[in-house]
């Protein structure tokens, strides 16, 4: 009885942890945006933009390219759903993951594999030359951006002792913040979540121009519904590596169900600024930089690897165990 | 058209074949739920083979996992070359030798996995690679392939001698053929003669597992072979060579010094690296694939070695991480392979072509193949929520494990390394794959023939589908695929008994939650997004026609890779532009790229050339003149009279 | 070598160690053939002495096959062939008259050599007996080696079987009966079909220039 | 008797040149000579040895083994050669009335290897292989153009004087013999040699041991004396090239190993001779693999392959362990077979394409696919590839290598074992796939299988080796090693 009990409350604080992501992920984008205007002195949308954007493509027509298959329809799908499943490993501003257990990082890391995959694919459905581009592009970036990520994300674990995001949270709390290995892994994980996100300088997601786009490239074919799918996933990946990166930087404010709402509140409200501060460094980043050439991404990203690389050295080293 | 007794005569062999693969399931299932000590002492019995040598078999947990794995693959093989032999018949090439060989080929393949001693592991080794042989040789007609078929003899044969080296040392050193024996008299060895032994035994079984740098004949030998062989060869004797690591290797020889684990580990990523690689560069469906071959022997390789490396610093939970990740990951791969081969057998008799530049669009023209690969290429890339992913996962948590549990050392900064090497590899095989279906089933279509692609026989787009099931239902019921692999675990671990459950955290048992999860979700979005308008369009291209020749072929798709990786593939290309007169107007352009086989060059052709120069320099002895004749005979006499004096 | 004083030995010794040298020094076919039969002769009248001597009627008869059977029979063969392929002179090869005497003077130090163990053996000038023959073996070879006329082997062989004979002659009085007349046997029909091989190796070639035969390689 | 059958038998072959007379001359010869073959081996065996006459002829195992070998073959290839020489005459290779010749050659070399493995004493050993020597010159030469005086002229020469090393070896045994067993034939006759073994002048036995292995190594054709085999067998008509590597060589090896068996008895003891005849084997496979792998023609091919096995014998016995000689004696057996069915079958292909360069050959299988199937069965036998016996044989003499502590030997020998495959395997698939040239007519009988028969046995000896079998080797390692 109490335990089906159990099962049924899990579910629902599930279902809220995904709602909340949902939610909270155009949101970010909005924000990401005006923040962007604000750097570049001029009038930008609404902070809400997003949620109209993604109102009006779902109730537009959807066109088809001739020679698109059935795959064509069931990316953007796996795409949104994988990014969810993602999303349950991601400890939310109480630093609880629902689907929480050792591993689960690799399941991170490998659930944005899939909806690579798959995006990928469907770059070349359209038989395009620039779906085409999009989708060599990004595999490259992909493989790139893969090891830099588990590299980061393993120091942590030896950091913590652990395995799952969740209890890297929670095990980070007690660990100063200037902790060398924790802010070189910082770095690390933020140039990779910034080629994850594909923003400039590894890819530049407001233009069209054929030689800069990537992930643009493969989305070209898309309208109605699927776009909307495609580019809510896109968002709440980003949320998802924000909140990574914020629970990273200062995982502090995890206040359990045990303080009362206030608390609940209390905690939610510190992880949305957390998310906001990055949120408003990546756009002055984007602001401030300009999107480097293809073949100079492996520099980049052999740069955060090495972060991370230096992190472990520096760990063992610190707790001389080398 | 074709006689109908040859068809029947097909009918009733491959079913015959089927049948067999089925029954023993079905006898190995109930033996396991009989339970008794079988799985940990082994049943014995032996055949007499006169002269005082009896060939003795043993069946046992290790044996019967990997007897599941070559009944599984039987079936399956069988069951997909039903359809697919149908070709040759419409072709009137005769079928005799195929089948001849084909059950001898599984028949020595049952023999290695029950062989109990050296000799009789010889014996059915050697067949094994024969037959196997016979059947690559099958389309003879073709230069390449005999070419294949001679070259991967050859490198088998080479392996063997290793192998017949260290098994009569062994049976010098032990008096006996028998691996008990051996393994008792193991201890009693001095580590040059152990370490010698196990070198010995990495040549002779890493060539037949394909372990970069003896990997040369597999891309070729598994290419030039008719699909439901690749699938068996690809799926089924490779893992056979890795059983063999673990029988004389980790039951034999025992634990040995550390630096085995990490030569597993090292050639493990090596194979990994270098033949995704290689995939990843490849335009031909079947090299391509089995080139990812030599990548997931390489993976199983890097679980090897990271359960040596456990089992020598006594690190149980990362051993037995290891070795889970070792037996899942080879069930997945041979599932997954396996489709993966029948897709491309079904592409290639759809198309009659094996070069991707050519292929395109199929996946309108052939739908359920289209599926079935689809789905294979999720398992092969290692993607949630299939089969693949979780082997992945606990190899990684395995090598974290043996890190954490390190107390100091360097190994606490390479054994990571590894891991962020696995992740590179991962990212290389979904840009492959990605390169492989995409190309091939998407898009346009290149040619003709790709335009006139059919559908190929029911039976050949069944079985993969079948077989997506099974990987679908290992996930869905882990507890039953842990139970399949808790027999070797229980013969390989040596001392402590508890069971998998114990060590294993839930993740592993909780596949089936995650799938569920994943698609409960999907179902719920694509009902939530279901959308009434929707209309055919054209492709927009800046508003000219698109020609299939717009597409980005299957070289440009993987080009940043080559460029990439341009040292270790040494990839050149040259391209010559031919401009009539004014530098405005392209006349002509010829591009040429190639990829090197950097291994054959640095090691086998210098190798090969110096044989043959030895070997004309023998030949001067002969050069029909009697008198030096004469002249040999009376040196040869002085000689031995000077020596014996 | 009872029967025969040391000096008589040691003549005969003589006879047989030169001839055999003169027979590698000759450059003449025919010269050499008789020098062959020479020996031979010496060598058969050796045994006949003994076995007079010895009254053992074993041994005279060997001897008197020896004397009709190689003495006589052979070179009458040899010459027939001689006369009809018109070769007169052995074919120099590799080495020159004078430089092949200094190859069998090392060669006949060398059968010195080899026998060096025996010298514990009973009999006098037992030794040089053995001495001699392996020399005459060797010069054989020698022989056959440095000579292309098919002719000129045959000989070698024949100088060779000479030096075995000597040999064993010396070693023991003579094989059994039945061993001897079997070798003696195989020596005549050797030579019968050694002797139609070069007639054959005429009709295919025109000469019996061993030296012209070397199609087959490797 | 039966030696008296043959030498009847080939004087009988002069008096008509019908082929109807000669095939049923030799169809009755062939019988008569199976069924008093056989009764001697299985008197012998069955008593352990077996006296004829006034101990003139004398049978032990060891004697047995190889008198079985002789007969089996010697039917196997007079068969064979009634088709087959029929045939070279319809092509006019030779006159028809020089058939007769060619069966009467045939005989008496029979009769002369019959001798050879009948007789107890050393001196008639050295008459009856001499006699061999002899009796083939013709047959090699048998085709009478130039390739194949030269072949014969070489072999004749060559085997003469080599065999002429072994009457000196002779001879001084016999010296060292007669002050112990007078001057008669007993002093050669290895019935009585070993009880006076040890008394032998060790000087005057190590002398004559020497002069003879090497003497009748050249025989054998142990590299580097091998030059004329070769020659020999590529010239000679097909059914002869059988009979020279599959029975001739293996008598001279014959008389190696009895002279090998009295010196164990003696005070020079197994070493000596052992590593003699360890090192002939051993530069005999590392000389042929080179030979085999560039080799273009494919009767020399097979000839260079018979020199192989015949160094594989010579490691086997020359190591002197039980299980090596067993190997050894079983290797003997399973390659006369092997070899004898190889000859036979490219004898009939050489026929066939008219040419033995292996690169003019192509697309047998889709010529005569019957060929091809015993052509496979015969290149995964002679490498001894498994399931075949010749790879147990091979496995126990290297066994024996690995446990007398030469493993490196072992594994060098292995390597040219694999060398060799390589070889064979390449110039076979090269013949057996491929686009054949038009000129030929397909088509070819099924009863072509019947070739096979040889193969048939060796590959069953593989799976199974009879008891009874086993005891007879048995037997002939005891004879090996205990001189009588």
């Amino acid at each position: 009885m109490d335990e089906s009990l159990m099962v049924l409350t899990r579910l629902l604080m599930g279902l809220g942890h995904l709602a909340l992501f949902l939610v909270a992920a155009p949101l970010l984008q909005g924000f990401i945006k005006t923040s962007k205007a604000f750097w570049q002195m001029r009038q930008g949308p609404s902070i809400l933009q997003p949620y109209r954007d993604l109102r009006k493509l779902l109730n537009k027509e959807e066109l088809i390219s001739e020679h698109a298959s059935w795959m064509f329809l069931l990316t953007p799908r796996i795409a949104l759903v994988s990014t969810l499943m993602a999303a349950l490993v991601i400890p939310n501003a109480w630093g609880w993951a629902p689907l929480s257990g050792w591993g689960d990082l690799f399941l991170f890391g490998a659930s944005l594999g899939l909806v690579r995959l798959f995006s990928t694919l469907s770059g070349l459905e359209g038989a395009s030359t620039f779906g085409g581009m999009g989708s060599s592009r990004e595999l490259f970036v992909g493989l790139l951006t893969e090891p830099a990520l588990l590299l980061g994300l393993i120091v942590l674990a030896f950091i913590t002792g652990t395995t799952s995001l969740q209890g890297m949270t929670s095990g980070l709390v007690t660990i100063s913040p200037i902790f060398i290995p924790r802010l070189l892994v910082l770095i690390a994980l933020v140039m990779v979540s910034i080629a994850e996100m594909g923003r400039i300088p590894v890819d530049n997601p407001d233009t069209h121009l054929e030689l800069t786009m990537i992930h643009e490239g493969m989305l070209l074919e898309y309208s109605g519904t699927s776009l909307a799918l495609l580019s809510f996933a896109e968002q709440v990946k980003q949320l998802l590596l924000l909140c990574l990166l914020a629970q990273i930087v200062w995982p502090s404010g995890l206040i359990s169900a045990s303080d009362g709402l206030l608390g609940l509140l209390w905690a939610l409200g510190f992880a949305g600024v957390k998310v906001a501060v990055l949120g408003f460094f990546f756009a002055t980043v984007e602001s401030f930089f300009v999107k480097r050439r293809l073949f100079l991404l492996p520099n980049y990203l052999a740069t955060s690897t090495a972060a991370a690389i230096l992190a472990l050295v520096s760990l063992w080293f610190i707790r001389g165990q080398i | 058209m074709f006689s109908k007794g040859s068809r029947s005569i097909r009918q009733l062999l491959m079913s015959l074949s089927i049948g067999l693969a089925v029954v023993g399931l079905i006898l190995g299932t109930v033996l396991t739920f009989l339970g008794g000590e079988w799985h940990k002492t082994g049943l014995h019995f032996f055949t007499e083979a006169g002269a005082g040598i009896s060939l003795t078999w043993k069946l046992d947990g290790l044996t019967a996992f990997f007897l599941c794995i070559l009944l599984l693959g039987q079936s399956f093989s069988s069951l997909y070359a039903l359809g697919y032999l149908q070709e040759y018949e419409e072709k009137k090439k005769p079928l005799r030798s195929f089948y001849v060989s084909w059950f001898l080929f599984l028949g020595s393949m049952f023999g290695v996995l029950l062989a109990d001693d050296g000799f009789t592991f010889l014996l059915t080794w050697e067949m094994m690679s024969l037959f196997s042989f016979f059947l690559v040789l099958y389309e003879h007609e073709d230069l390449q392939n005999r070419k294949a078929a001679y070259i991967y003899l050859i490198m088998t044969h080479v392996g063997t001698v290793f192998l017949t080296a260290a098994v009569l040392y062994l049976y010098a050193m032990s008096g006996s053929f028998a691996f008990e024996v051996w393994a008792k008299a193991a201890p009693t060895l001095t580590i040059i003669q152990l370490n010698l032994l196990f070198i010995a035994f990495f040549i002779g079984l890493g060539t037949k597992a394909g372990f970069v740098p003896f990997h040369i004949w597999l891309p070729y030998a598994h290419s030039a072979a008719p699909s439901p062989v690749s699938s068996l060869m690809s799926g089924v004797m490779v893992k056979v060579a890795l059983y063999l690591f673990i029988r004389l290797v980790w039951l034999t020889l025992g634990p040995g010094p550390v630096w085995w684990g990490w030569l597993f580990l090292a050639i493990g990523a090596l194979s990994a690296l270098i033949g995704i690689l290689y995939a990843s560069v490849q335009s031909d469906i079947k090299k391509l694939l089995a080139f990812s071959t030599i990548e997931n022997v390489g993976i199983l390789g890097m679980a090897l070695g990271s359960a040596f490396l456990a089992r020598s610093w006594h690190n149980a939970w990362a051993m037995d991480l290891a070795l889970l990740a070792f037996f899942w990951h080879t069930l997945q791969h041979m599932l997954f392979k396996s489709m993966l081969f029948m897709g491309a057998g079904n592409i290639i008799q759809a198309t009659h072509t094996r070069n991707l530049e050519r292929l395109g669009g199929l996946l309108k023209r052939m739908p359920k193949t289209g599926l079935g690969a689809l789905i294979g290429i999720i398992g092969i890339t290692a993607l949630p929520q299939l089969g693949g992913f979780w082997g992945e996962l606990l190899l990684f948590q395995s090598l974290w494990v043996n890190t954490s549990q390190l107390l100091n050392g360097w190994s606490k900064v390479v054994l990571p390394l590894f891991i962020g090497l696995l992740a590179l590899v991962g990212g290389l095989s979904i840009a492959t794959f990605v390169k492989w279906f995409g190309i091939s089933f998407l898009g346009q279509a290149r040619s003709l023939v790709a335009e006139k692609a059919k559908e190929a026989h029911p039976v050949q787009v069944i079985t993969p589908l079948i077989m997506s099931g099974l990987a679908v239902l290992s996930v869905l019921w882990p507890a039953g695929t842990l139970a399949l692999i808790n027999l070797p675990l229980l013969v390989m671990r040596d001392g402590e008994t508890l069971g998998i459950g114990s060590v294993i955290g839930k993740p592993i048992h909780m596949t089936s939650v995650y799938l569920m999860i994943f698609s409960l979700l999907l179902l719920t979005v694509v009902i939530l997004s279901k959308r009434k308008a929707r209309r055919v369009t054209p492709t927009w291209n800046c508003g000219s026609p698109l020609t299939p020749s717009m597409q980005y072929s299957a070289t440009g798709l993987t080009k940043p890779i080559r460029i990439l990786f341009a040292k270790v593939l040494g990839s050149h290309r040259q391209v010559d532009r031919n401009f009539e007169g004014t530098p405005y107007s392209l006349h002509s352009l010829n591009y040429e790229g190639e990829i090197k086989a950097v291994f054959e060059d640095i090691f086998y052709r210098p190798l090969i050339r110096g044989l043959l120069w030895v070997a004309t320099q023998i030949r001067k002895l002969q050069e029909g003149n009697i008198h030096l004749y004469l002249g040999y005979l009376l040196i040869t006499m002085i000689v031995v009279l000077i020596l014996a004096r | 070598m009872v029967g025969i004083s040391e000096n008589m030995l040691n003549l005969f010794l003589f006879v047989l160690l030169t001839s055999g040298l003169i027979i590698v020094y000759s450059t003449r076919v025919k010269k050499a053939l008789n020098w062959w039969t020479l020996q031979t002769i010496v060598v058969s009248i050796l045994i006949l002495v003994q076995g007079v001597y010895s009254r053992e009627w074993e041994v005279l008869v060997v001897g008197v096959l020896l004397l009709i059977g190689k003495a006589g029979i052979i070179p009458i063969l040899l010459r027939r062939v001689l006369r009809e392929s018109k070769t007169e002179w052995v074919g120099e090869i590799y080495l020159k008259r004078t430089s092949s005497l200094v190859v069998a003077g090392a060669l006949t130090l060398l059968a010195y050599d080899v026998t060096k163990p025996l010298v514990t053996l009973s009999q006098p000038g037992f030794r040089f007996g053995l001495v001699v023959g392996l020399a005459l073996i060797f010069y054989g070879l020698l022989l056959m080696m440095i000579r292309k006329v098919a002719i000129v082997q045959v000989l070698g062989l024949l100088l060779i079987d000479n030096g075995i004979f000597i040999a064993g002659f010396f070693l023991t009085k003579g094989m059994p009966l039945l061993v001897e007349m079997g070798s003696m046997f195989d020596i005549l029909i050797g030579i019968v079909i050694t002797v139609i091989l070069s007639k054959q190796m005429l009709e295919n070639y025109h000469s019996l220039n061993v030296d012209h035969m070397r199609s087959l390689k490797g | 008797m039966f030696i008296g059958v043959a030498m009847i038998a080939a004087v009988g072959m002069l008096l008509s040149t019908k082929y109807n007379y000669l095939r049923l001359l030799n169809s009755v010869a062939l019988l008569l000579l199976t069924v008093s073959g056989g009764w001697t081996i299985r008197q012998t065996l069955s008593q352990g040895s077996y006296t004829y006459g006034s101990g003139l002829l004398y049978w032990d195992a060891l004697s047995a083994l190889l008198l079985s070998v002789i007969i089996m073959i010697a039917v196997y290839v007079i068969l064979f050669s009634f088709g087959y020489m029929e045939a070279e005459i319809r092509e006019n290779r030779f006159p028809k009335e020089r058939l007769r010749w060619y069966y009467f050659w045939i005989w008496i070399f029979i009769a002369t290897m019959l001798l050879v493995v009948s007789t107890p004493n050393l001196g008639i050993i050295w008459v009856g292989i001499e006699g061999t020597t002899l009796a083939t010159t013709l047959l090699v030469g048998f085709y009478r153009n130039k390739q194949a005086v030269e072949a014969a002229w070489k072999y004749v020469i060559l085997c003469t004087v080599g065999i002429s090393f072994a009457l000196l070896g002779t001879m001084l045994l016999f010296a060292a013999a007669s002050p112990l067993l007078g001057q008669s034939l007993s002093a050669l006759d290895w019935r009585m040699l070993p009880k006076v073994a040890s008394q032998l002048d060790p000087t005057l036995f190590r002398l004559g041991a020497l002069f003879a292995v090497v003497g009748y190594g050249a025989k054998v054709g142990f590299a580097p004396m091998h030059a004329w085999l070769p020659d020999a067998h590529s010239q000679a008509p097909s059914p002869v090239s059988a009979l020279l590597s599959a029975v001739l060589l293996n008598c001279a090896l014959y008389a190696i190993l009895r002279w090998y068996s009295l010196a164990r008895l003696t005070t020079l003891g197994p070493d000596l001779i052992g590593t003699i005849l360890m090192c002939f084997g051993f530069l005999s496979l590392a000389l042929m693999a080179g030979f085999i792998l560039m080799q273009k023609d494919i009767k020399r091919l097979l000839a260079y392959s018979s020199v192989e096995h015949m160094g594989i014998l010579a490691l086997g016995f020359g190591l002197g362990t039980r299980e090596t000689i067993w190997g050894a004696s079983l290797h003997l057996v399973l390659h006369g077979l092997t070899k004898a069915n190889l000859f036979v079958i490219i004898g009939n292909l050489v026929q066939k394409t008219g040419t033995r360069h292996m690169s003019r050959i192509h697309g047998v299988f889709k010529l005569w696919p019957y060929t091809g199937i015993i052509m496979i069965l015969g290149l995964l036998s002679i490498t001894g590839t498994p399931p075949f016996g010749t790879f147990r044989s091979e496995l126990s003499i290297l066994s024996g290598l690995f446990k007398t502590g030469h493993p490196i030997l072992g594994f060098l020998t292995l390597l040219f074992l694999t060398v060799i495959f390589a070889g064979f395997l390449y110039h076979f698939l090269q013949m057996l796939y491929g686009q054949p040239n038009e000129s030929q007519q397909p088509g070819e009988g099924i009863s072509t299988l019947i070739l096979a028969i040889p193969l048939l046995v060796v590959l069953f000896l593989g799976l199974f080796i009879p008891q009874s079998l086993n005891q007879t080797l048995n037997q002939v390692v005891q004879v090996i090693l205990g001189g009588v």
